[in-house]
């Protein structure tokens, strides 16, 4: 490189730089200075304390309606959407890619729907598909199905976008047309990210307390945001709880399965 | 907040494409067009657990089978936390009972979406936050500040800042803002408004001296109470709004006139029997149901009006 | 997966590995599946049927109300300035998390297993309790926001990105032992340079999160575009959601853009 | 047969890395292209299976234009001709077994290949080509866990089942020692002569050429400064190949 | 100087890559190592710098045990030992300068290194090492635009940037086409001679080996077969490394 470029790129990079900071001092004019609560001591230990003497009556109740039960539900949610979801993600994450897609345009179009999916409040979605199938499990996993194609098109269309693409050439030069070039090169190597990215989104289906609970579809979201808004906290620590045991869980079997892919 | 659900979303007409029929008058449900209206093999109930009370559970199952038995029919009973979902839900013949807030169904019926037939009781609330033994179908949202405030009515908010609740709250905006309009405050531009989610954090945001002044429904300071176990001492009340109508139950309009009453019997009948009094108590801290009109709620209308007029054409 | 060739003698070829284990996992997923589908009463006739009552409330959403865009902008400033603060923080705080949680940078469960417990805990936290704890520490405001979105924004990250720190290249890192580098030299010149562009990435998706989390921003009485979107849904006010709605995008679209130019340019 | 048609091929940077190259090469050929580090040689080479556009003239495989095919039938034209890739060109986490029924996709139908299912033939085949390259017993290891002389022995394998009528390899011996160079160039001058398949191949090492071509090309910046049978190429030749003698004290830099 | 005494390398999987090794290397020495692929060449190369923990015996660096440091002792002996490694291990998006430099971080603080902060000097010993292996037109490319050979080089730079006083090399021409391993080759007997700086080398090329080395050790499944001055590396004792006859033909690397 010629000394000319490197101070081009240089002055580039300063430029860059100089606009960063700017943004950040923007940023930093709209906050006030950080000052903490006199209360803040007592609330954070009385917050605290309920959390950690958690509502041990609320995990098994014979009527139903309680922890396992509304966790159980939660978990046949969030199972159900996120296979919608993984499903219909496919076509995105490769039309957004660019070194599968075949035109310029077509990237474009795919990568601003996907973000249009990321942008579509989750409330509006809900209501869609109340409207459509009335509150309940049903309409929540619709919309978790659908409200998670924009975040799993994106990243599998970003890993698909890193990935090694000399063996899709050998495919090429057997004779594969892009289909089966497609299937052979390049679906392995993107799998794991797959399986992985998947695997984080049916985690976050399951704390997707907000939608669920507005959606009237059973499951944890409502109770837990019942019982924060009336700061019952020994009911928040023992969902919890409850949330962490089963997270910590899937955690568990979704690193052991991703283990196996990589 | 503290609830997405709480009275938030109460509702004004203006939906869009659908239309939505005038503003006055009992319900949409001449505008069916079987006069006999709809039979139902079925009945679908959502409710948001209302946040005047202390106690909010999300509990469906127990209500299912009361109003199962009484109806003889099977009956879905689902708990949201947001209003709009129940009412759009109602609009497109997903759910047929609801319980909406006053302003909600004010919005609802507009809409052709509801039609009341019953509003809960309560016990009344006490300046201390604690029960009355009179029932009563109403509530009031009060105004407080701190102990130690100079501020010692409305008039003297004028330029301070208070704390609200979202724009389309009965308690947490409408009828404080309407006191407000009568002591010739203007809710948003005498004020230094400050929008706040759930009453507990106008309570919280009071006492860290966030803001002079909240608005919140009677007894919310029983929620933090055990966060801040004094807040009733260092807590004053300035003024009462008008009463506010409880939680009402409401129907399709769509829905045959005789299932309509087996509805409201089956509500009534619950909160006289032991059993059904407890359920409701524990789940909804409702006491038992009365039944309402339409004309009831003149009033709201007014307060919506006023209100609608003068914020949303800011 | 280690599917252990079979050690047989040259001239017997070895015996494909059993099909039993995928074909069962495969069988399990379905079961799974058709079970929860079962459970909630899945039903593409009712999805269907109800489209178009669907279609009623997407025609409401346009045309959008165009005049609404002025009004929104300042509190659409202000969830972007909490959002670049949040999100900084959060991915200051998610860089090292991760590089502790990555088994390939510390070989030790003694550290890993701790910051994977750490990270489980911090994704597991409500928003609303977030917002509770930090009102209660701060007051309401724009502070607690960002505080909030820190820790919404570490939860994506650092999962996300310590598990792109698993899978990379181990040469330039065995490259750096051998140059003699301790730890911490060896993770800036062995590790940082491969993961920084799926650092980028994760931190500009987070970004992106937190314009839309504005929900979270409103519970603590932050301000932010949240509050309107309730407004206006309480109202049935459609055409401005959708106002809303536009808007995001437009902001996420041009994030999306400056970020990638920016980062074409600094390669 | 392959006919260069006037062929030039010139990068989007402007490099022009063919140029006007006019050229047959016979069916049965052991055809070794030689040249320094950047003479373009692989895009001789990937120039003929069409896995880069040549930018003029064109190029016939037994009289069909495969710079003017398209859809199917450049797919059935691409199967035809196997490729060896000096750096493999692998799916590093697929099984061997896979990376080599891969090099039959293009005999069967796009539905089947989705499903991945591949008959028992193809799974013979397969089987032979490794046994041919002595990796049976590999066959389902993951590509990755194999050595890098390994690794370039499958994606023989792969060009092998393939069946083609033409073998393309560039450098296949690069990564490979000195015994198992020798394994893999008698295989390839067995194939050679056994099924009469054509080979280009791209060396560098000129006495591996010389042993084992019956034509040597040799291209220097683009364009073919040699063309003829394995005996005209002297020292002499070679030399002006490469551009410039070799001297003992020819270094880099000073100390 | 380097001592091997009774090092055993065991792989977990259960591999004896190094038997019962016992030698010694003395400052200055040209050792080429030779073997089959799998012989326990690279386990020999990497067990010297501690890339791998052997599983017995120790090794010894000027008399001072590296299979026993810790923590920043480590650190400093490994900084005077360079690698050149068969696969390059750069970092493919960084620049080939600041992989150069990155031979060097062993020198400066932590704190430095983290803000990236390189003395002056550093970039002259930088691009003094690029000079050598003709690449400072490169200087600021990224290193995955560099072709393989190009790569390898910049591998050797970084090795020669750190100025150690030993230099370990897995096969570091195995990507380059002649001219370039000639060039590599001599460049690192030049280093060798002229700063007297030990060069411990694992080859292919029997003919390279022979040409370079002052000594050769032969190593067959993990032990030592031959150990001894290149005179007396016949091609008998070569025939017995590699466990059968090695043929004129497959000396490989002559021009
Ligand atoms: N994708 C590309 N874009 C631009 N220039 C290229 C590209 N690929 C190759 N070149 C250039 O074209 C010329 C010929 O490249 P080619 O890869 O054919 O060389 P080669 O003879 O195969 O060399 P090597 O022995 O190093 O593989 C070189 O100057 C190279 O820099
Ligand atoms: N990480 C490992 N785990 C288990 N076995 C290994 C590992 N690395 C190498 N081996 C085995 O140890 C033996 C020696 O390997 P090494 O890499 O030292 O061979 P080499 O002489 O360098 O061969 P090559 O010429 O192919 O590089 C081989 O049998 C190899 O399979
Ligand atoms: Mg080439
Ligand atoms: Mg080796």
């Amino acid at each position: 490189m010629k000394p000319q470029e490197i101070w081009k790129r240089n002055t580039k990079r300063i430029l860059i730089a100089v606009v960063v900071l700017l943004i950040y001092i923007w940023a930093f004019s709209g906050i006030p200075v950080i000052q903490i609560k006199e209360t803040s001591g007592e609330v954070f230990s009385s917050i605290m304390s309920g959390i950690f003497s958690p509502d041990w009556g609320y995990v098994y109740d014979p009527a139903g309606e309680d922890l396992l039960r509304t966790l159980l539900e939660t978990l046949a949610i969030a199972l159900l959407g996120t296979f919608i979801s993984s499903l219909l993600c496919i076509p995105f994450s490769f039309m957004a890619a660019r070194n599968i897609a075949k035109t310029k345009f077509m990237v474009g179009t795919s990568k601003s729907v996907l973000s249009f999916i990321r942008v579509f409040p989750d409330i509006v979605l809900a209501l869609l598909f109340i409207k459509a199938v009335g509150p309940g499990p049903f309409a929540g996993v619709l919309a978790l199905g659908i409200g998670a194609v924009g975040m799993l098109g994106k990243l599998i269309a970003e890993s698909v976008e890193s990935i090694d693409l000399s063996a899709r050439e050998a495919l090429i030069a057997t004779g594969g047309n892009p289909v089966k070039t497609f299937m052979f090169a390049v679906v392995p190597q993107v799998l794991p990210n797959f399986f992985s990215f998947v695997l984080y989104r049916f985690e976050v289906n399951l704390r997707a307390a907000t939608i669920l609970g507005v959606i009237g579809a059973g499951g944890i979201g409502a109770p837990l945001i019942f019982a924060l808004s009336v700061r019952d906290w020994e009911r928040v620590g023992i969902i919890l709880l409850g949330i962490i045991v089963m997270v910590t869980i899937l955690d568990a079997i979704s690193s052991r399965i991703r283990s196996r892919l990589i | 907040a503290c609830g997405e659900g709480s009275e938030d979303s109460s509702t004004s007409g203006a939906g869009g494409g659908e239309d939505t029929g005038g503003s006055s008058g009992n319900g949409g449900g001449e505008q069916s067009e079987e006069a006999s209206g709809e039979e139902l093999d079925e009945l679908n109930v959502q409710f948001v657990p209302s946040q005047n009370a202390d106690t909010l559970e999300a509990k469906a199952k127990p209500l299912e089978g009361l109003l199962s038995d009484e109806l003889g029919i099977p009956v879905n009973v689902s708990v949201s936390t947001d209003y709009n979902t129940i009412v759009e839900a109602m609009g497109s013949d997903q759910v047929d009972v609801g319980f909406l807030p006053p302003t909600a169904y004010v919005l609802a019926e507009e809409q052709d979406a509801a039609e009341v037939i019953l509003q809960s009781q309560r016990y009344g609330v006490n300046d201390d936050g604690s029960a009355t033994e009179e029932l009563v179908d109403f509530y009031r949202s009060i105004f407080i500040v701190r102990e130690d405030s100079d501020i010692q009515s409305v008039e003297d908010l004028e330029g301070r800042p208070i704390g609200y609740q979202n724009v389309t709250s009965s308690a947490g905006f409408v009828w404080p803002a309407a006191t407000l309009l009568d002591a010739g405050i203007h809710p948003l531009d005498d004020v230094e408004p400050v929008t706040l989610k759930g009453h507990d954090q106008a309570v919280i945001s009071l006492l860290n001296g966030d803001v002079d002044a909240a608005v919140t429904f009677q007894d919310a300071r029983n929620i933090v109470s055990g966060d801040y176990e004094s807040v009733f001492e260092d807590t004053r009340i300035i003024e009462f709004t008008e009463k506010i109508p409880n939680d009402t139950v409401t129907v399709r309009p769509e829905i045959n006139e005789d299932m309509k009453q087996a509805v409201t019997d089956a509500f009534i009948s619950i909160g006289k029997s032991e059993e059904g009094k407890e359920i409701i108590r524990d789940v909804y801290s409702h006491e038992g149901y009365v039944e309402s009109q339409d004309s009831n709620f003149d009033t709201v209308r007014e307060y919506e009006e006023l209100i609608s007029t003068e914020v949303t054409e800011n | 997966m280690k599917e252990t060739p079979v050690e047989l003698s040259s001239c017997t070829p070895p015996m494909p590995p059993s099909k039993k284990k995928p074909l069962f996992t495969i069988f399990i997923v379905l079961v799974l599946v058709t079970g929860s589908g079962w459970q909630i009463g899945f039903s593409i006739t009712d999805l269907t049927a109800g489209l178009p009552e669907m279609g009623s409330l997407l025609v409401q959403l346009v045309p959008p109300d165009w005049t609404y865009f002025g009004e929104v902008t300042s509190p659409m400033m202000e969830t972007i300035q909490m959002a670049v603060l949040g999100t900084t923080f959060g991915g200051l705080i998610a860089f090292p998390l991760s590089m502790l949680a990555a088994s390939n940078i510390f070989h030790t469960n003694w550290i890993t297993v701790p910051s994977r417990l750490l990270l489980n805990l911090i994704r597991t936290l409500p928003e609303l309790l977030l917002a509770a704890l930090f009102v209660a520490i701060f007051g309401i405001g724009p502070v607690p926001g960002v505080f909030a979105l820190m820790m919404f924004s570490l939860g994506i990250i650092a999962k996300l990105f310590f598990e792109s720190v698993e899978a990379i290249d181990s040469g330039p890192m065995e490259a750096m032992t051998a140059v003699g580098a301790n730890k911490l030299k060896w993770m800036m010149f062995g590790v940082v340079p491969q993961v920084m562009s799926s650092f980028m990435s994760f931190f500009l998706y987070a970004f992106e999160i937190n314009i839309r989390a504005a929900a979270v921003l409103g519970l603590v009485g932050a301000g932010g575009i949240g509050l309107y979107y309730e407004q206006n849904l309480g109202f049935f006010e459609y055409a401005r959601v959708s106002t809303i709605i536009v808007y995001s995008l437009i902001v996420v679209l041009v994030i999306d853009f400056l970020s990638t130019r920016i980062r074409e340019k600094l390669q | 047969m392959i006919e260069f048609n006037h062929v030039s091929k010139v990068y989007p940077n402007g490099t022009t890395a063919l140029n006007e190259v006019d050229l047959q090469i016979e069916d049965g050929e052991f055809v070794v292209v030689v040249g320094l580090s950047g003479a373009g040689k692989s895009t001789f080479l990937r120039s003929i299976n069409r896995l880069h556009e040549v930018t003029e003239g064109e190029i016939l495989i037994n009289g069909e234009s495969i710079t003017k095919a398209r859809g199917s039938s450049l797919y059935r034209m691409r199967r035809e001709i196997g490729m060896i890739f000096q750096n493999f060109n692998l799916v590093r986490r697929s099984s061997v077994m896979r990376n080599v029924l891969s090099g039959r996709v293009g005999y069967h139908s796009t539905l089947r290949m989705i499903l991945g299912l591949f008959p028992r033939e193809d799974k013979d085949i397969a089987m032979q080509a490794l046994e041919r390259v002595n990796l049976q017993e590999k066959a389902y290891s993951r590509a990755d866990e194999l050595s890098g002389g390994q690794q370039q022995r499958v994606s023989i394998a792969r060009a092998l089942a393939q069946e083609a009528k033409l073998i393309l390899a560039d450098e296949p011996v690069a990564s490979l020692d000195p015994m198992t160079t020798k394994q893999v160039m008698d295989d390839l001058a067995r194939i050679n002569k056994e099924l009469n398949m054509t080979m280009v191949v791209n060396l560098h090492f000129i006495d591996v050429a010389r042993q084992y071509a019956t034509r040597i090309i040799g291209l220097r910046e683009g364009e073919v400064v040699f063309d003829g049978p394995v005996g005209q190429a002297t020292d002499e030749i070679f030399s002006d190949i490469y551009g410039r003698p070799v001297h003992k004290d020819e270094m880099l830099g000073e100390m």
